[in-house]
């Protein structure tokens, strides 16, 4: 993999997890409200699979959305102002945290009904076969997600009319405080996907790398006809599932065992040993974002709070 | 002018709007081979293909959401719920999904979705399969919802619906898919959407109706005529949005009112009616507003039980005479 | 097996099809309404699996279920007075043929929403651990049944909590028009039982004794703790769907192959052939279940319709 | 006496009722090892076990179908829906399984199930998650539906309800966890389902209210006696049964009448009130019996938006005294 994508994979990494930490202490200080899902240690799964994605490629995720928003592209200001709930928010500020959207990047936005978007998946990747477009969509969702009727329904459907989607399990091993096997039969997750036709395929989501080469290859395949693909990232979340999580369900001790195969990590030792780069330039890079988000979150706070008006506009496209 | 079924009407419609419109199709169980349940898409498979006509597996929560992330990206999906009954499966899709984008995305996404859905009692199809539940989808902001009493409205609001850009949940009352009605031939008709319509003149008596609850409406005013009794009738025609305009002019010209619905009484649509006619013509009330509605019980099977829970003429007639 | 056993399953097979037989002339006549959906071709699965039932297993299925109602030995007389909305019915004329009960017998009922009774199954199975009974549950439900949310979320609960259910897949080859293959992802729903950690196994459900074998297995093995059980018989129904299906989906020959396989023609050829009966006692049979039927007609047809007052009984327990 | 909150009186009765009676169990998304994500059942793991508080995976209509089942079945599960937005999911598990059953098999099945459900808005969730759609659950005979808007009545209507044959809603407003009130200690609470309450006496206007809205209510009516303005104000309770008596009896005193909901108010709690207040109170009718709601938008995330589109204190003062 060429040294200048890599080190753009390690942007992109370095840009969600401080984003998310800087949104943790925002959310601490009450100014962000309602509830905040942070993505950290999960971001090799956002970063690998969109850039492996083609321009005309969709994407859509539950409300752990902040990591795809940054990755597809998003502006850190317009997401940061989103979070804070200005009118220069992605959505106005009318979605917050688990309701980040970017059409023109064609991400589909974050949704908070357990899998809800799943069906939503099934249909826009519908629209793209039916104008023969030869574009697929990644549809994220975490473990816990596939236990609800909506999983089965909407995989289901993909496959029987053969559609271009590539389902992302994020499994973090927990939804919420519910240990994977607490909550489904199997937990393979990869074992649910041959029930819909599918071989499914298990994959290090610490791993940038190995999460862009499963997700290249899936696209491909869902691009070329081949129908619906299954990708298990075995992954975690090192915070709480969102602010406020009690934590009474893992030990410390667990969630220190994943921080050694920390996705930033991984990516980092791989680039200073094996490309020749030295830790300067990365470093270089931690700056830069340091202060891009410090910018998205003084352009936040000095945005003007959505006009009264705004309560009323949106809810239907003809009055 | 030809008198057609309502079936005729919506068959029409979507045949019309499909030739119109490549991106127009339409998807759910039994809808292509079998020719619709209720044979409204009989024939369509062969006509336009089974890319436009697509029969779905039972599962009405992809039913609503797939209807929906295709109208998101460009498509103009008619989704068709076998009946009314199983989009209790897809309230979360239609209501937290379709009937929520829009806004919640600050106006980004547009999902102009039709879900179709018959429904309505009567049948001795029991409980589960007999609801007249508009009330409950009419209750949330974002979605449109227009349920038809005649074949002319329903082929022009079914014309609209999918023209819309916003998601209309179309209710068809079953038991009138066989009501006869004037549509004009080779003329492109459009009813709007939260439009409400005087259909029939009189100055004794408002009844406010839709749907089924328009024929037998229809039914109790024209047997008040022959007892000098004069009741004009409003068809809301859409439930959200909900044009009280025609219902409160002719409530300042009547000062009296009865509402009729095929649904269950408690906070259903006659509850809205009354509060609304009480709110906003409280200087022209006369009389108590009354609602005929369903019987507040699940639907039995046995035939004379299940008919007595049902509105009818009859009933319409006696709360009509209580108040005029 | 036992001979008086094969002649009792015999007699409940013969006397399924000719009540559903009889039944469909009172549709004709107009003295059944609704929705009247014929068993038609399935007896051998009600039969075999509720013989391997033990007294305290329960039994529910859908709207598809006078087969079973009459195997649990339901009364004919009650059942036909159900069926004419008599007050006398099973269900006092309230449920109609779509929802048949006998809670005597731990028939739970037929249920008209698909895949709706599954978690009611399940439900009734954790009552059942929950009281350290050692009873299980036999559930039944349409090869399309298993695309709707309902199977998915049912199936795995009752894996996750190691539930006593026999799942019994009617694999008739369509749900109302639609082949299993357009429907589901995978044609052998089997495969759909791994993902709930089930094996699994196909049986030939037209032929009772298999069916009987392996019920019986499987109901010891959910007796016994070691969980839900799943299998799936392939059989035919005879009939459309309901009454009125125009039939436009499958061809005569497909049907004629079926009835080759007919399940109370096997029966009767084998209990012919193997078993020294002659042909003779099968005919009394028939001629006994014939009188049965014609007096439960009788029964119904004199009964009374329910009481204008029953229109309000029954909704609430208390008023 | 004890002033404890709605949360610890909820808690409260699941443990009372839970050691009278071996059959009451818990079961639903993170009521276990979690603890209840509104900390309503924190420690029950370890006081009752795995067995009696079940951790279920997030499947609601599993949650909705197998409670009932296991209700038919003899035992008494209380099921928890994380909040009642995820219970549009299981709607048909409530409506067309729990609610009908016992009706639709002549009687011979009984489901005393008890859905409990965190709701409401004000908390910066969103349009999915914010929602009070306790209309639409009280539509359906054969359900029986509750919300309380006091510690005390949380208390005694939820032993009404596990004690109850029927299946139950028991809608908690998640703004109220925190609301303290007086709960004797020691004696057994149980407040009978479908009896609506005066919680304060006054002779100038009839503010009917439940729930949240109950809050919003007193807080009114405490603004408008500084202002010589007594309102009687009548807290609903119960949904379905609907207890009319106390709301008639005091606008036969007031002639005036202004109801209070969190939800919206097309095909609301307040449409069922007005248009039976109208009807049954006609002669006492003074002026336009109003209506204080929900703003008819999905709920935005951004805090002043939000709040704008909620009931307050004031909205409600400003309708009393269009009508006082
Ligand atoms: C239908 C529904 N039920 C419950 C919830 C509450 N809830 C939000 S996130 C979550 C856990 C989801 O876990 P998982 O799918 O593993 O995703 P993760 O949070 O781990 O990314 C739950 C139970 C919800 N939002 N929607
Ligand atoms: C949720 C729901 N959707 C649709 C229907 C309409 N419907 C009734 S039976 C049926 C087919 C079911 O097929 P299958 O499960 O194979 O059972 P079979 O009829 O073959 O016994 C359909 C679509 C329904 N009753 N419930
Ligand atoms: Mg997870
Ligand atoms: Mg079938």
């Amino acid at each position: 993999m060429d040294k200048s994508i890599l080190m753009d994979w390690y942007r992109q990494m370095v840009l969600i997890r401080r984003f998310e930490q800087r949104c943790a202490e925002l959310y601490q200080q009450g100014k962000i409200g309602g509830f905040l899902h942070l993505y950290i240690g999960q971001e090799a799964v956002a970063v690998g699979t969109i850039a492996a994605k083609a321009d005309g490629d969709h994407v859509i995720t539950a409300y752990r959305d902040h990591g795809h928003a940054l990755a597809v592209g998003s502006d850190t200001n317009f997401v940061m102002a989103e979070m804070l709930g200005k009118a220069t928010g992605v959505s106005k500020g009318k979605g917050g945290s688990m309701h980040l959207v970017d059409v023109e990047r064609h991400f589909w936005g974050g949704y908070a009904i357990v899998g809800g978007h799943l069906p939503l998946a099934t249909g826009i990747a519908l629209a793209e076969q039916y104008k023969e477009t030869g574009n697929a969509v990644l549809c994220y969702f975490g473990d816990g997600s596939t236990n609800i009727g909506y999983f089965h329904e909407a995989l289901n459907l993909a496959s029987v009319w053969n559609l271009p989607v590539v389902w992302i399990a994020e499994n973090n091993q927990y939804g919420m405080g519910t240990a994977v096997d607490r909550a489904s039969a199997v937990s393979e997750l990869i074992k649910k996907a041959s029930a819909y036709g599918m071989e499914g395929q298990r994959v290090n989501g610490m791993d940038v790398l190995e999460v862009y080469e499963s997700s290249k290859a899936a696209l491909d395949r869902a691009r070329s006809g081949q129908g619906p693909q299954f990708i298990e990232m075995m992954t975690y979340r090192y915070e709480g599932h969102s602010m406020g999580d009690p934590l009474r369900y893992r030990t410390k001790d667990e969630v220190e065992k994943w921080r050694e195969d920390d996705p930033i990590g991984v990516l980092e030792r791989h680039i200073l040993q094996d490309l020749d780069v030295d830790k300067d330039s990365l470093e270089t890079i931690d700056q830069e974002v340091e202060q891009q988000i410090e910018e998205a979150v003084i352009f936040a706070e000095e945005s003007p709070l959505p006009a009264a008006e705004e309560l009323f506009t949106d809810i239907y496209v003809e009055a | 002018m030809a008198k057609i079924t309502m079936r005729q009407a919506i068959t029409d419609a979507l045949r019309e709007e499909m030739i119109r419109d490549d991106n127009v199709f339409i998807m759910g169980e039994e809808v292509g081979v079998w020719g619709g349940t209720y044979a409204v898409t009989r024939g369509f498979i062969d006509e336009f293909g089974e890319k436009r006509v697509r029969d779905t597996p039972i599962a009405e929560m992809v039913i609503g959401g797939a209807a929906a992330g295709a109208a998101m990206n460009g498509l103009r999906p008619v989704a068709e719920f076998m009946t009314i009954n199983f989009a209790f499966l897809a309230l979360d899709a239609i209501i937290n999904h379709a009937a929520k984008v829009h806004y919640m995305f600050g106006g980004h996404i547009k999902c102009p979705v039709v879900f179709r859905a018959p429904g309505g009692g009567g049948r001795q199809l029991g409980a589960t399969h007999s609801h007249t539940p508009d009330a409950i989808f009419a209750h949330f902001p974002g979605l449109k919802v227009v349920s038809p009493g005649t074949p002319y409205d329903a082929k022009g609001l079914l014309k609209s619906a999918i023209r819309s850009d916003d998601p209309v949940l179309f209710i068809e009352h079953a038991t009138l898919y066989q009501l006869r009605g004037e549509v004009p031939e080779g003329e492109e008709i459009i009813v709007p959407i939260g439009v409400s319509d005087v259909k029939r003149e009189g100055s004794d008596v408002t009844i406010v109706a839709y749907a089924q609850g328009l024929s037998v409406a229809m039914d109790a005013a024209n047997q008040l005529s022959n007892e000098g009794i004069e009741a004009e009738v409003v068809d809301l025609r859409s439930l959200r949005p909900l044009d009280m305009g025609p219902v409160l002019e002719s409530f300042r010209k009547t000062y009296k009112a009865v509402v009729v619905e095929e649904g269950y009484r408690s906070y259903g649509i006659g509850s809205e009616i009354a509060a609304r006619i009480q709110e906003e013509g409280f200087d022209y009330l006369d009389a108590p507003i009354k609602r005929v509605a369903q019987l507040e019980v699940p639907l039995p099977y046995s035939k004379d039980l299940e008919q007595a829970a049902l509105i009818n003429a009859p009933r319409v007639i006696e709360a009509v005479k209580e108040i005029v």
